[in-house]
Protein backbone atom coordinates (compact mmCIF):
# COMPACT_ATOMS: atom_id res chain seq x y z
CA UNK A 1 0.00 0.00 0.00
CA UNK A 2 2.93 2.69 0.73
CA UNK A 3 4.27 2.04 -2.28
CA UNK A 4 1.56 3.35 -3.96
CA UNK A 5 0.94 6.59 -2.15
CA UNK A 6 3.25 8.47 -4.15
CA UNK A 7 1.76 8.23 -7.44
CA UNK A 8 -1.90 8.90 -5.55
CA UNK A 9 -1.07 11.82 -3.95
CA UNK A 10 0.31 13.02 -7.44
CA UNK A 11 -2.83 12.03 -9.08
CA UNK A 12 -4.77 14.31 -6.77
CA UNK A 13 -2.38 17.29 -7.11
CA UNK A 14 -2.23 16.95 -11.09
CA UNK A 15 -6.04 17.30 -10.91
CA UNK A 16 -6.16 20.10 -8.74
CA UNK A 17 -3.48 22.04 -10.41
CA UNK A 18 -5.37 22.26 -13.96
CA UNK A 19 -8.82 22.95 -12.33
CA UNK A 20 -6.97 25.74 -10.70
CA UNK A 21 -6.26 26.96 -14.87
CA UNK A 22 -10.12 27.26 -14.61
CA UNK A 23 -10.16 28.88 -11.03
CA UNK A 24 -7.40 31.52 -12.03
CA UNK A 25 -8.31 32.07 -16.13
CA UNK A 26 -12.31 31.76 -15.87
CA UNK A 27 -13.62 34.67 -17.91
CA UNK A 28 -16.54 34.99 -16.49
CA UNK A 29 -17.77 34.72 -12.24
CA UNK A 30 -19.57 31.35 -12.34
CA UNK A 31 -16.93 29.65 -14.22
CA UNK A 32 -14.62 30.33 -11.14
CA UNK A 33 -17.42 29.19 -8.86
CA UNK A 34 -17.51 26.38 -11.04
CA UNK A 35 -14.14 25.15 -10.95
CA UNK A 36 -13.75 26.04 -7.27
CA UNK A 37 -16.65 23.69 -5.90
CA UNK A 38 -15.85 20.93 -8.10
CA UNK A 39 -11.88 21.79 -6.25
CA UNK A 40 -13.39 21.63 -3.16
CA UNK A 41 -14.78 18.09 -3.67
CA UNK A 42 -11.73 16.83 -4.62
CA UNK A 43 -10.07 18.24 -1.58
CA UNK A 44 -12.59 16.21 0.57
CA UNK A 45 -11.57 13.44 -1.09
CA UNK A 46 -7.77 13.84 -0.55
CA UNK A 47 -8.68 14.66 3.51
CA UNK A 48 -10.62 11.72 3.67
CA UNK A 49 -7.02 9.57 1.88
CA UNK A 50 -4.90 11.30 4.56
CA UNK A 51 -7.01 10.62 7.06
CA UNK A 52 -6.54 7.19 6.21
CA UNK A 53 -2.83 7.36 5.29
CA UNK A 54 -1.93 8.99 8.78
CA UNK A 55 -4.81 7.10 10.68
CA UNK A 56 -5.78 10.36 12.21
CA UNK A 57 -9.61 10.20 12.60
CA UNK A 58 -10.08 13.76 13.45
CA UNK A 59 -9.14 14.59 9.46
CA UNK A 60 -13.05 12.93 8.94
CA UNK A 61 -14.68 15.72 10.66
CA UNK A 62 -12.36 18.15 8.43
CA UNK A 63 -13.93 16.64 5.72
CA UNK A 64 -17.48 16.09 6.93
CA UNK A 65 -17.57 20.00 7.51
CA UNK A 66 -15.45 21.04 4.42
CA UNK A 67 -18.21 19.35 2.74
CA UNK A 68 -21.22 21.18 4.08
CA UNK A 69 -19.88 24.31 4.88
CA UNK A 70 -18.62 24.68 0.50
CA UNK A 71 -22.41 24.44 -0.20
CA UNK A 72 -23.19 27.64 2.05
CA UNK A 73 -20.53 29.68 -0.19
CA UNK A 74 -21.89 28.30 -3.15
CA UNK A 75 -25.40 29.41 -2.45
CA UNK A 76 -24.23 32.84 -1.18
CA UNK A 77 -22.03 33.27 -4.49
CA UNK A 78 -25.54 32.22 -7.01
CA UNK A 79 -27.65 34.28 -4.59
CA UNK A 80 -25.69 37.52 -5.36
CA UNK A 81 -24.86 36.61 -8.98
CA UNK A 82 -28.68 36.85 -9.21
CA UNK A 83 -28.83 40.46 -8.55
CA UNK A 84 -30.88 39.65 -5.32
CA UNK A 85 -30.52 40.65 -1.65
CA UNK A 86 -29.12 37.96 0.65
CA UNK A 87 -32.52 38.42 2.47
CA UNK A 88 -35.62 37.71 -0.24
CA UNK B 1 -49.68 18.32 3.07
CA UNK B 2 -53.47 17.50 3.97
CA UNK B 3 -52.79 14.55 5.51
CA UNK B 4 -50.14 15.57 7.47
CA UNK B 5 -52.24 17.64 10.19
CA UNK B 6 -53.16 15.54 13.33
CA UNK B 7 -51.55 15.60 16.44
CA UNK B 8 -50.87 11.20 16.19
CA UNK B 9 -48.92 12.20 12.99
CA UNK B 10 -46.97 14.86 15.25
CA UNK B 11 -45.86 12.22 17.65
CA UNK B 12 -44.93 9.56 14.59
CA UNK B 13 -42.77 12.11 13.27
CA UNK B 14 -41.13 13.30 15.98
CA UNK B 15 -40.12 9.77 16.75
CA UNK B 16 -39.31 9.13 13.48
CA UNK B 17 -36.55 12.10 13.41
CA UNK B 18 -35.58 10.98 16.78
CA UNK B 19 -34.26 7.40 16.29
CA UNK B 20 -33.60 8.74 12.62
CA UNK B 21 -30.79 11.46 14.57
CA UNK B 22 -30.16 8.89 17.29
CA UNK B 23 -28.34 6.33 14.55
CA UNK B 24 -27.00 9.50 13.46
CA UNK B 25 -25.17 9.69 16.40
CA UNK B 26 -24.26 6.25 17.02
CA UNK B 27 -22.46 6.29 13.57
CA UNK B 28 -21.16 9.32 14.68
CA UNK B 29 -19.13 8.43 17.94
CA UNK B 30 -18.88 4.67 16.62
CA UNK B 31 -18.61 3.88 20.36
CA UNK B 32 -20.96 2.07 22.21
CA UNK B 33 -20.45 3.16 25.90
CA UNK B 34 -23.00 4.65 28.22
CA UNK B 35 -22.09 8.01 28.99
CA UNK B 36 -22.07 8.33 25.07
CA UNK B 37 -25.54 6.68 24.57
CA UNK B 38 -26.91 8.98 27.25
CA UNK B 39 -25.75 12.52 26.01
CA UNK B 40 -26.24 11.47 22.38
CA UNK B 41 -29.85 10.53 23.17
CA UNK B 42 -30.50 14.01 25.11
CA UNK B 43 -28.58 15.55 22.14
CA UNK B 44 -30.80 14.34 19.79
CA UNK B 45 -34.34 14.68 21.64
CA UNK B 46 -33.60 18.20 21.67
CA UNK B 47 -32.95 18.49 18.01
CA UNK B 48 -35.89 15.87 17.07
CA UNK B 49 -38.05 18.39 18.87
CA UNK B 50 -36.85 21.53 17.16
CA UNK B 51 -36.50 20.47 13.72
CA UNK B 52 -39.05 17.47 13.32
CA UNK B 53 -41.39 19.86 11.63
CA UNK B 54 -38.93 21.31 9.18
CA UNK B 55 -37.58 17.64 8.32
CA UNK B 56 -41.04 15.77 7.76
CA UNK B 57 -43.24 16.71 5.41
CA UNK B 58 -46.66 15.21 5.29
CA UNK B 59 -47.23 11.60 6.47
CA UNK B 60 -44.89 9.05 8.58
CA UNK B 61 -46.84 6.34 7.71
CA UNK B 62 -45.99 4.93 3.89
CA UNK B 63 -42.13 5.59 5.04
CA UNK B 64 -41.75 2.39 6.83
CA UNK B 65 -43.41 0.13 3.87
CA UNK B 66 -40.39 -2.43 3.22
CA UNK B 67 -41.77 -2.68 -0.50
CA UNK B 68 -40.61 0.85 -0.70
CA UNK B 69 -37.26 0.46 0.93
CA UNK B 70 -37.01 -2.80 -1.55
CA UNK B 71 -37.40 -0.38 -4.39
CA UNK B 72 -35.32 2.21 -3.25
CA UNK B 73 -32.36 -0.11 -2.88
CA UNK B 74 -32.92 -1.71 -6.53
CA UNK B 75 -33.10 2.05 -8.20
CA UNK B 76 -29.73 3.10 -5.91
CA UNK B 77 -28.03 -0.43 -7.90
CA UNK B 78 -29.35 0.74 -11.20
CA UNK B 79 -28.32 4.12 -10.53
CA UNK B 80 -24.67 3.64 -9.73
CA UNK B 81 -24.39 0.43 -11.49
CA UNK B 82 -25.27 1.34 -15.15
CA UNK B 83 -26.73 4.90 -15.70
CA UNK B 84 -23.61 6.98 -14.10
CA UNK B 85 -21.12 5.04 -15.66
CA UNK B 86 -22.95 4.90 -19.25
CA UNK B 87 -23.15 9.01 -18.59
CA UNK B 88 -19.45 8.83 -17.37
CA UNK B 89 -18.05 6.93 -20.27
CA UNK B 90 -20.26 8.81 -22.47
CA UNK B 91 -18.65 12.43 -21.06
CA UNK B 92 -15.13 10.90 -20.97
CA UNK B 93 -15.36 10.07 -24.57
CA UNK B 94 -16.23 13.40 -25.73
CA UNK B 95 -13.63 15.01 -23.32
CA UNK B 96 -10.73 13.07 -24.29
CA UNK B 97 -11.97 13.07 -28.29
CA UNK B 98 -9.79 16.14 -30.36
CA UNK B 99 -12.95 17.48 -32.62
CA UNK B 100 -15.22 17.58 -29.01
CA UNK B 101 -18.63 16.76 -30.64
CA UNK B 102 -21.02 18.93 -28.97
CA UNK B 103 -24.58 19.87 -29.77
CA UNK B 104 -25.68 21.51 -26.24
CA UNK B 105 -28.59 23.12 -25.71
CA UNK B 106 -31.53 24.21 -23.21
CA UNK B 107 -34.63 21.22 -23.24
CA UNK B 108 -38.03 21.12 -21.54
CA UNK B 109 -38.74 17.85 -19.55
CA UNK B 110 -41.83 17.34 -18.48
CA UNK B 111 -42.53 15.22 -15.46
CA UNK B 112 -45.50 13.67 -13.75
CA UNK B 113 -44.76 13.17 -10.00
CA UNK B 114 -46.20 14.74 -7.19
CA UNK B 115 -43.95 14.67 -4.11
CA UNK B 116 -41.42 17.40 -3.12
CA UNK B 117 -38.85 14.48 -2.50
CA UNK B 118 -39.45 12.72 -5.78
CA UNK B 119 -38.92 15.87 -7.85
CA UNK B 120 -35.97 16.69 -6.06
CA UNK B 121 -34.68 12.94 -6.14
CA UNK B 122 -35.19 13.02 -10.00
CA UNK B 123 -33.74 16.41 -10.45
CA UNK B 124 -30.63 15.29 -8.36
CA UNK B 125 -30.44 12.57 -10.08
CA UNK B 126 -30.70 14.47 -13.61
CA UNK B 127 -27.47 16.52 -12.78
CA UNK B 128 -25.42 13.66 -10.83
CA UNK B 129 -25.43 11.89 -14.09
CA UNK B 130 -22.63 13.81 -16.36
CA UNK B 131 -24.14 14.90 -19.94
CA UNK B 132 -27.45 16.48 -17.87
CA UNK B 133 -27.88 19.36 -15.70
CA UNK B 134 -30.66 20.70 -14.56
CA UNK B 135 -31.01 24.61 -14.69
CA UNK B 136 -34.55 25.63 -13.86
CA UNK B 137 -37.56 24.03 -12.29
CA UNK B 138 -41.30 25.22 -12.96
CA UNK B 139 -43.70 23.69 -10.85
CA UNK B 140 -46.54 25.28 -12.74
CA UNK B 141 -45.91 24.00 -15.83
CA UNK B 142 -44.77 20.46 -14.47
CA UNK B 143 -40.99 20.76 -16.12
CA UNK B 144 -37.77 20.82 -15.66
CA UNK B 145 -34.94 22.46 -17.86
CA UNK B 146 -31.85 20.65 -19.01
CA UNK B 147 -28.44 21.67 -20.19
CA UNK B 148 -28.30 18.67 -22.74
CA UNK B 149 -24.82 17.93 -23.95
CA UNK B 150 -25.97 16.51 -26.87
CA UNK B 151 -29.86 17.23 -28.17
CA UNK B 152 -30.91 14.49 -30.07
CA UNK B 153 -34.66 16.48 -30.79
CA UNK B 154 -35.86 19.19 -28.82
CA UNK B 155 -39.15 17.72 -28.82
CA UNK B 156 -40.43 17.18 -25.07
CA UNK B 157 -41.68 13.67 -25.82
CA UNK B 158 -38.05 12.28 -26.82
CA UNK B 159 -36.30 14.21 -24.23
CA UNK B 160 -38.50 12.92 -21.71
CA UNK B 161 -37.80 9.22 -22.76
CA UNK B 162 -34.22 9.63 -23.03
CA UNK B 163 -33.33 11.48 -19.93
CA UNK B 164 -35.81 11.63 -16.89
CA UNK B 165 -37.91 8.40 -17.52
CA UNK B 166 -35.89 5.77 -16.68
CA UNK B 167 -35.37 7.71 -13.47
CA UNK B 168 -39.10 8.44 -12.90
CA UNK B 169 -40.15 4.73 -13.81
CA UNK B 170 -38.49 3.54 -10.26
CA UNK B 171 -38.57 7.06 -7.69
CA UNK B 172 -42.49 7.09 -8.47
CA UNK B 173 -42.26 3.36 -6.86
CA UNK B 174 -40.60 4.58 -3.17
CA UNK B 175 -41.52 8.40 -3.25
CA UNK B 176 -44.08 9.18 -5.19
CA UNK C 1 -8.59 -8.61 3.41
CA UNK C 2 -6.39 -8.41 0.52
CA UNK C 3 -9.09 -8.30 -1.68
CA UNK C 4 -10.96 -5.57 -0.19
CA UNK C 5 -7.43 -3.33 -0.41
CA UNK C 6 -6.89 -4.81 -4.23
CA UNK C 7 -10.08 -3.58 -5.41
CA UNK C 8 -9.93 -0.15 -3.62
CA UNK C 9 -6.76 0.88 -5.14
CA UNK C 10 -8.67 -0.29 -8.48
CA UNK C 11 -11.40 1.74 -7.62
CA UNK C 12 -9.03 4.64 -6.50
CA UNK C 13 -7.10 4.42 -9.33
CA UNK C 14 -10.18 4.34 -11.48
CA UNK C 15 -11.25 7.86 -9.20
CA UNK C 16 -7.76 9.92 -9.94
CA UNK C 17 -8.52 9.17 -13.81
CA UNK C 18 -11.71 10.14 -13.38
CA UNK C 19 -10.93 13.43 -11.90
CA UNK C 20 -7.90 14.28 -14.31
CA UNK C 21 -10.10 13.47 -17.05
CA UNK C 22 -12.65 15.91 -15.45
CA UNK C 23 -10.34 18.66 -15.06
CA UNK C 24 -9.44 18.39 -18.12
CA UNK C 25 -12.46 18.79 -19.29
CA UNK C 26 -12.92 22.28 -17.46
CA UNK C 27 -10.25 23.59 -19.18
CA UNK C 28 -11.49 22.74 -22.58
CA UNK C 29 -15.03 23.02 -22.58
CA UNK C 30 -16.50 26.51 -24.05
CA UNK C 31 -18.99 27.76 -22.26
CA UNK C 32 -20.07 27.88 -18.35
CA UNK C 33 -23.11 25.56 -18.97
CA UNK C 34 -20.83 23.01 -20.83
CA UNK C 35 -17.64 22.58 -17.99
CA UNK C 36 -20.61 22.09 -15.30
CA UNK C 37 -21.00 18.47 -17.26
CA UNK C 38 -16.74 18.25 -16.77
CA UNK C 39 -17.72 19.37 -12.88
CA UNK C 40 -19.81 16.50 -12.72
CA UNK C 41 -17.66 14.37 -13.52
CA UNK C 42 -14.54 15.72 -11.33
CA UNK C 43 -17.30 15.40 -8.05
CA UNK C 44 -18.86 12.36 -9.14
CA UNK C 45 -16.50 9.94 -10.64
CA UNK C 46 -13.43 11.66 -9.17
CA UNK C 47 -14.55 12.45 -5.61
CA UNK C 48 -17.52 10.09 -4.73
CA UNK C 49 -15.51 7.14 -6.38
CA UNK C 50 -12.06 8.18 -4.74
CA UNK C 51 -13.69 8.30 -0.59
CA UNK C 52 -15.48 5.18 -1.46
CA UNK C 53 -12.45 3.36 -2.76
CA UNK C 54 -10.24 5.27 0.80
CA UNK C 55 -13.50 3.94 2.66
CA UNK C 56 -13.19 0.04 1.04
CA UNK C 57 -9.65 -0.12 2.12
CA UNK C 58 -9.17 1.80 5.59
CA UNK C 59 -13.16 -0.17 6.87
CA UNK C 60 -10.80 -3.78 6.12
CA UNK C 61 -9.68 -3.19 10.15
CA UNK C 62 -11.86 -0.31 11.09
CA UNK C 63 -15.59 -0.52 10.47
CA UNK C 64 -16.05 2.77 11.85
CA UNK C 65 -13.98 4.65 9.72
CA UNK C 66 -15.73 2.91 6.96
CA UNK C 67 -18.76 4.22 7.92
CA UNK C 68 -18.06 7.87 8.47
CA UNK C 69 -16.06 8.01 5.08
CA UNK C 70 -19.03 6.99 3.77
CA UNK C 71 -21.34 9.91 5.47
CA UNK C 72 -19.02 11.87 4.14
CA UNK C 73 -19.59 10.82 0.31
CA UNK C 74 -23.21 10.73 0.85
CA UNK C 75 -23.07 14.59 1.88
CA UNK C 76 -20.83 15.31 -1.05
CA UNK C 77 -23.50 13.46 -3.14
CA UNK C 78 -26.17 15.33 -2.13
CA UNK C 79 -24.62 19.21 -1.89
CA UNK C 80 -22.40 19.19 -5.15
CA UNK C 81 -25.94 18.68 -8.04
CA UNK C 82 -27.49 21.05 -5.55
CA UNK C 83 -25.24 24.00 -5.39
CA UNK C 84 -24.08 23.16 -9.33
CA UNK C 85 -27.92 23.50 -10.40
CA UNK C 86 -28.32 27.10 -8.30
CA UNK C 87 -25.09 28.26 -9.72
CA UNK C 88 -26.35 27.79 -13.27
CA UNK C 89 -29.83 28.89 -12.67
CA UNK C 90 -28.15 32.49 -11.18
CA UNK C 91 -25.51 32.48 -14.43
CA UNK C 92 -28.45 31.95 -17.32
CA UNK C 93 -30.41 34.74 -15.12
CA UNK C 94 -27.90 37.08 -15.03
CA UNK C 95 -26.91 36.23 -19.01
CA UNK C 96 -24.05 34.61 -19.61
CA UNK C 97 -23.24 34.39 -22.83
CA UNK C 98 -23.66 31.07 -24.31
CA UNK C 99 -21.90 29.07 -26.35
CA UNK C 100 -22.17 30.17 -30.40
CA UNK C 101 -23.15 26.48 -31.66
CA UNK C 102 -25.81 26.13 -28.67
CA UNK C 103 -28.69 23.95 -30.96
CA UNK C 104 -31.25 25.58 -28.94
CA UNK C 105 -32.74 27.48 -25.54
CA UNK C 106 -36.27 26.85 -24.64
CA UNK C 107 -35.58 28.35 -21.32
CA UNK C 108 -34.88 31.96 -22.98
CA UNK C 109 -38.30 31.55 -24.98
CA UNK C 110 -40.41 30.54 -22.38
CA UNK C 111 -39.16 33.17 -20.24
CA UNK C 112 -39.39 35.89 -23.58
CA UNK C 113 -43.46 34.46 -24.13
CA UNK C 114 -44.30 35.27 -20.78
CA UNK C 115 -42.70 38.74 -20.89
CA UNK D 1 -43.51 31.65 -11.75
CA UNK D 2 -42.76 33.95 -14.24
CA UNK D 3 -44.04 37.13 -15.24
CA UNK D 4 -45.16 37.51 -11.09
CA UNK D 5 -43.53 38.95 -8.81
CA UNK D 6 -39.98 36.65 -7.81
CA UNK D 7 -40.81 34.07 -5.59
CA UNK D 8 -39.03 33.99 -1.99
CA UNK D 9 -36.18 32.47 -1.27
CA UNK D 10 -34.71 29.89 -3.89
CA UNK D 11 -35.89 27.19 -6.09
CA UNK D 12 -37.71 23.93 -4.89
CA UNK D 13 -34.37 21.83 -5.00
CA UNK D 14 -32.49 24.03 -2.98
CA UNK D 15 -35.46 24.56 -0.75
CA UNK D 16 -36.02 20.75 -0.32
CA UNK D 17 -31.81 19.95 0.08
CA UNK D 18 -31.60 23.13 3.28
CA UNK D 19 -34.41 21.39 4.72
CA UNK D 20 -32.99 18.11 5.13
CA UNK D 21 -29.09 18.84 5.70
CA UNK D 22 -29.92 21.90 8.16
CA UNK D 23 -31.18 19.90 11.15
CA UNK D 24 -28.33 17.28 10.31
CA UNK D 25 -25.89 20.10 10.74
CA UNK D 26 -27.55 21.03 14.18
CA UNK D 27 -26.53 17.42 15.17
CA UNK D 28 -23.19 17.23 14.29
CA UNK D 29 -22.73 20.78 16.33
CA UNK D 30 -24.03 19.27 19.67
CA UNK D 31 -21.08 16.16 18.59
CA UNK D 32 -18.37 19.24 18.55
CA UNK D 33 -19.91 20.90 21.19
CA UNK D 34 -20.04 18.02 23.67
CA UNK D 35 -16.83 16.53 22.65
CA UNK D 36 -14.88 19.63 22.39
CA UNK D 37 -12.58 18.64 25.41
CA UNK D 38 -11.42 15.31 23.48
CA UNK D 39 -10.98 16.39 19.41
CA UNK D 40 -10.38 19.76 17.72
CA UNK D 41 -13.33 22.05 18.24
CA UNK D 42 -15.41 23.18 21.38
CA UNK D 43 -17.97 25.78 21.49
CA UNK D 44 -16.91 28.47 19.16
CA UNK D 45 -16.88 25.78 16.10
CA UNK D 46 -19.82 24.57 17.10
CA UNK D 47 -22.11 27.63 17.94
CA UNK D 48 -20.32 28.77 14.19
CA UNK D 49 -21.74 25.84 13.02
CA UNK D 50 -25.36 26.68 14.12
CA UNK D 51 -24.93 30.07 13.04
CA UNK D 52 -24.26 28.17 9.65
CA UNK D 53 -27.40 25.93 9.64
CA UNK D 54 -29.33 29.17 10.22
CA UNK D 55 -27.97 31.42 7.14
CA UNK D 56 -28.78 28.14 5.40
CA UNK D 57 -32.15 27.97 5.91
CA UNK D 58 -32.20 32.08 5.56
CA UNK D 59 -30.70 31.68 2.19
CA UNK D 60 -32.85 28.90 1.14
CA UNK D 61 -36.37 30.49 2.47
CA UNK D 62 -36.04 34.13 2.96
CA UNK D 63 -35.27 36.38 6.37
CA UNK D 64 -39.32 35.66 7.30
CA UNK D 65 -39.15 32.23 7.24
CA UNK D 66 -35.95 32.47 9.81
CA UNK D 67 -37.57 35.52 11.69
CA UNK D 68 -40.54 33.54 12.68
CA UNK D 69 -38.84 30.58 14.14
CA UNK D 70 -35.93 32.18 15.89
CA UNK D 71 -37.12 35.91 16.40
CA UNK D 72 -34.72 38.81 16.91
CA UNK D 73 -34.96 39.29 20.34
CA UNK D 74 -34.97 36.07 21.10
CA UNK D 75 -31.40 35.52 19.81
CA UNK D 76 -30.68 38.46 22.18
CA UNK D 77 -32.04 36.97 25.00
CA UNK D 78 -29.94 33.58 24.51
CA UNK D 79 -26.49 35.13 23.93
CA UNK D 80 -27.34 36.77 27.26
CA UNK D 81 -27.79 33.53 28.81
CA UNK D 82 -24.77 31.93 27.27
CA UNK D 83 -22.41 34.74 28.58
CA UNK D 84 -24.31 34.30 32.07
CA UNK D 85 -23.41 30.36 31.94
CA UNK D 86 -19.60 31.53 31.35
CA UNK D 87 -19.79 33.67 34.05
CA UNK D 88 -21.32 31.35 36.30
CA UNK D 89 -18.76 28.63 35.43
CA UNK D 90 -15.58 31.46 35.74
CA UNK D 91 -17.08 31.88 39.29
CA UNK D 92 -17.61 28.28 40.61
CA UNK D 93 -13.75 28.11 40.26
CA UNK D 94 -13.59 31.11 43.33
CA UNK D 95 -16.98 29.47 45.21
CA UNK D 96 -14.65 25.88 44.84
CA UNK D 97 -11.70 28.00 46.92
CA UNK D 98 -9.50 28.39 43.89
CA UNK D 99 -8.75 31.12 41.59
CA UNK D 100 -10.93 32.62 38.76
CA UNK D 101 -11.71 30.04 35.40
CA UNK D 102 -10.01 26.74 37.42
CA UNK D 103 -11.22 23.86 36.43
CA UNK D 104 -13.33 21.63 39.24
CA UNK D 105 -15.47 19.06 39.05
CA UNK D 106 -18.76 19.97 39.76
CA UNK D 107 -19.93 16.01 39.04
CA UNK D 108 -18.71 12.91 39.42
CA UNK D 109 -15.31 12.51 37.13
CA UNK D 110 -15.64 9.70 34.88
CA UNK D 111 -13.33 7.11 33.01
CA UNK D 112 -10.51 9.60 30.70
CA UNK D 113 -11.73 9.44 27.01
CA UNK D 114 -15.50 9.51 27.79
CA UNK D 115 -17.60 13.16 27.70
CA UNK D 116 -18.00 13.24 31.34
CA UNK D 117 -14.30 13.42 32.04
CA UNK D 118 -13.84 17.50 31.49
CA UNK D 119 -14.97 18.82 35.13
CA UNK D 120 -16.49 22.32 34.39
CA UNK D 121 -14.98 22.67 30.89
CA UNK D 122 -18.24 21.29 29.57
CA UNK D 123 -20.09 23.39 30.89
CA UNK D 124 -18.12 26.23 29.77
CA UNK D 125 -18.36 25.23 26.22
CA UNK D 126 -22.09 24.81 26.26
CA UNK D 127 -22.27 28.47 27.49
CA UNK D 128 -20.18 30.12 24.48
CA UNK D 129 -21.56 27.69 21.77
CA UNK D 130 -25.44 29.47 23.02
CA UNK D 131 -22.71 32.88 22.94
CA UNK D 132 -21.43 32.38 19.85
CA UNK D 133 -24.37 30.91 17.88
CA UNK D 134 -26.66 33.89 18.86
CA UNK D 135 -24.47 36.51 18.73
CA UNK D 136 -23.71 35.37 14.97
CA UNK D 137 -27.04 35.06 14.11
CA UNK D 138 -27.84 39.01 15.23
CA UNK D 139 -25.20 40.35 13.45
CA UNK D 140 -26.89 38.78 10.61
CA UNK D 141 -29.86 40.13 10.99
CA UNK D 142 -28.26 43.42 11.67
CA UNK D 143 -26.75 43.29 7.76
CA UNK D 144 -29.74 41.87 6.43
CA UNK D 145 -32.38 44.99 7.97
CA UNK D 146 -29.81 47.62 7.47
CA UNK D 147 -29.13 46.72 3.58
CA UNK D 148 -33.24 46.26 3.18
CA UNK D 149 -34.04 50.05 4.67
CA UNK D 150 -31.46 51.29 2.67
CA UNK D 151 -32.86 50.43 -0.78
Amino acid sequence: MDFFTPAILFGFALSLLIASYRLVRGPTAPDRVIAGDAMASVAVALLVFLSFHYEEAMLLDIALLTALLGFIGTLTIAKYLEGREVAD
Amino acid sequence: MGEGSGKPNRILKFITVFLAFFSLWLLLTSALKFDEILVGAAASLLVAYLTSEIMVYGGVRDKFNPARWFWALFYLAYYWLYAEVKAHYDVIRRILSPRMPLRPGIVRVPYTLKSDCGIVCVANSITNTPGTVTVELDEERKTYYVHWIWVVSPDPKVCHREIAAPFEKYVRRFLG
Amino acid sequence: MMVLEAVGLALLFLGLFCANVGALGLVRFPDVFIRSHAATVMSMGGAVVSIFAVALMGGAHNPSFFVKACLTALIVIFTSPTGSHAILRAAHKSRVKMWEGTFCDMLREDEEKDG
Amino acid sequence: MKGRKPQEGMTLIVKTVSRILAPVMLLLSAYIVLHGHLTHGGGFQGGVLIACALVLLLLAFGVDYVEGKVSFSFGQVFRSLGATIILITALLGMAFGFWFFKNVGVYPYGFPGGIFSAGSLLLYNIGEMANVSASFLVAFYFLVKFRRRKR
